[in-house]
């Protein structure tokens, strides 16, 4: 398993079209800094074929005041769920 | 969405990227308030990204990084009062109008230009 | 485990430098070892000793200084990033002619090929860019 | 696009920005040039924008800036010789792989996956 | 007649939306440095609002090896173009 | 006409530089006025006296301190944006404790407050953004 982080927002940058069609069949994806935007359910659509394993950073969706607007269908992780998954990970892929 | 509502003016500020990714939008407010302060008619457009500014409830970085809500509370101060929140951003995140910091008028893509041609000068932050 | 970084980012530019320092106290603070920061691209501006922010955010050249002081993560630049944007210590200073440096300990000039050990060394090598 | 061609190595280096608007690119393929100096097998994976580096007939900047044509003669040297170009981008661009200044296997989206799994580290710029 | 200043690809970023959309009926695009991407033949189709009024700058073009590929829609001009176009404009607006 | 730059770009990084000092030289050379150039953002780090480019490449700073001589082009930089990525004449070096400087002459610290006049005074003015 592959942990990629995507740190833009699916509403300026098409970078997150590339790290899907990168992405394994097993590997997960976290939203990091601008990239919360992506896990609004206004835009998780965009990443509908990583539901199950999207993740977002709690720290980042707070500071942005996003936290109640964070789709039900994305998992919430703080920075220490953040370690967790690069802990999990066989390498993490950095899209920015 | 009335074009009779683009305002005359001598800077527009266009903000398209949003707080703690980057420290583009503080620098254009700061580049607004000095130019307030100077006495020019400043108005101020959130497009894109940018209206993630307008979001109730921000809160300082995990590193304290003070964030960019509290600027916005001392526009006011500065006799900045033009708010204008592109319409299309609006819809693509599905933010009410109503539940933003700050009162700003929703803009289609015809009164953006309008703003643009009606303002002296113009900086995209 | 062995973490390395490797920061792209500029500080104050992009929120990359938050998120690396963030990310490395959080995994020290889980038990790991953060074996070394890698500044390259814009990320070797976080390395300007000459850095002087505003007193009520936070000082990140600081911050980095003290995973050094406390965890004992190297701190390198990537020399050939680093002379190009201005950034030198007192050698590279002399060597070209200048006066003055803008790096200093526990900072250090180093080649790509330190990032490519890094890359072997370390068990994750994980990516903060602008 | 057989997935059987997806190699192994040490390194994997992708290359994600055009020529000449930035030093991504450049600064990517010197740490490529590096981890092959050092022994490390290194593939290289030119993916969206980043496939404009492969077009030919690439000329200096207009200050004189060197750009990254004559680093691309220089793989060979260093013996990096596994060159991949994502198709997608290859499409929209219209591209065709035999117009490329490097030979580049076209690879889709389930072979990037296979390289980034097969390749120790995987470096993005 | 506001000119305005493209420095972005479309094949990575959606930046060109908001700036057509910003366009009034007299203005000008200009593409510069990874803009001039959205000048290839492939690409031109993003920019078919603004047919006519859609120029490329000649140096970014021929430094990437594109100025074949640059669709013939689009008016290329030098850097003399560039100021040239400044001067017609009533002002500029720069999209990044 | 009297024209005025933005310059947002840090030098080796992105276009912005080379773009910018490209249109100057071409409006110029049309015989207009270039006022000044302001650096702000990550375009502050164009002033930086340590920069020390490879001799094949373009040196960024010389080119603007030759726009400078050559036209008397002024070289304003956003004191607030400098000051955080270190970028400080030898007076904010004094003020600030630090030993040593990284901006001089014709490279100048200002407020914002000079781009409003910038903007003001000039006929056209045009940024150059990374």
């Amino acid at each position: 398993m592959i942990l990629h982080i995507l740190n833009r927002s699916p509403g300026t940058s098409l970078v997150y079209r590339d790290t899907l069609s990168a992405m394994g069949p097993e590997d997960r994806l976290l939203l990091i800094e601008d990239g919360v935007l992506g896990a609004l359910t206004s835009q998780v659509r965009h990443f509908q074929s990583v539901e199950g394993r999207l993740f977002a950073l709690r720290e980042d969706l707070a500071s942005r005041g996003l936290e109640g607007r964070c789709d039900e269908t994305v998992q919430v992780v703080d920075v220490d769920g953040f370690v967790t998954l690069t802990e999990e990970a066989d390498k993490t892929v950095s899209w920015f | 969405m009335s074009s009779s509502l683009a305002a005359n003016g001598d800077m527009l500020v266009i903000l398209r990227h949003a707080p703690h990714g980057s420290s583009w939008l503080r620098e254009g407010l700061d580049a607004a308030l000095v130019a307030a302060a100077f006495g020019q008619r400043v108005s101020l457009l959130f497009q894109g990204d940018g209206i993630m500014a307008l979001v109730p409830g921000q809160e300082p970085g995990a590193l304290g990084q003070k964030g960019t809500a509290a600027t916005l509370d001392m526009l006011a101060m500065y006799d900045i009062e033009s708010f204008y929140a592109d319409a299309s951003a609006l819809d693509r995140f599905d933010m009410a109008p109503d539940d933003l910091q700050l009162p700003s008028l929703p803009v289609d893509g015809a009164t953006i230009a309008q703003l643009i041609a009606s303002h002296r000068l113009v900086l995209t932050f | 485990m062995r973490y390395g970084l490797l920061v792209q980012g500029a500080p104050y530019s992009s929120q990359a430098s938050h998120s690396a320092l963030r990310f490395a106290t959080a995994l020290i603070a889980r038990g790991h070892q953060l074996e070394c920061v890698f500044f390259y691209h814009d990320g070797v501006y976080n390395a300007s000793r000459l850095a002087a922010p505003p007193q009520d955010e936070p000082h990140l050249v600081d911050a980095w200084r003290g995973l050094n002081a406390g965890h004992g993560t190297q701190l390198q630049v990537c020399i050939a990033a680093a002379l190009r944007r201005g950034l030198l210590d007192e050698r590279e200073s002399a060597r070209h002619g200048k006066t003055g440096h803008s790096i200093e300990p526990p900072f250090e000039l180093t080649g790509l090929g330190q990032l490519v050990d890094l890359g072997n060394q370390v068990d994750r090598l994980v990516t903060f860019a602008p």
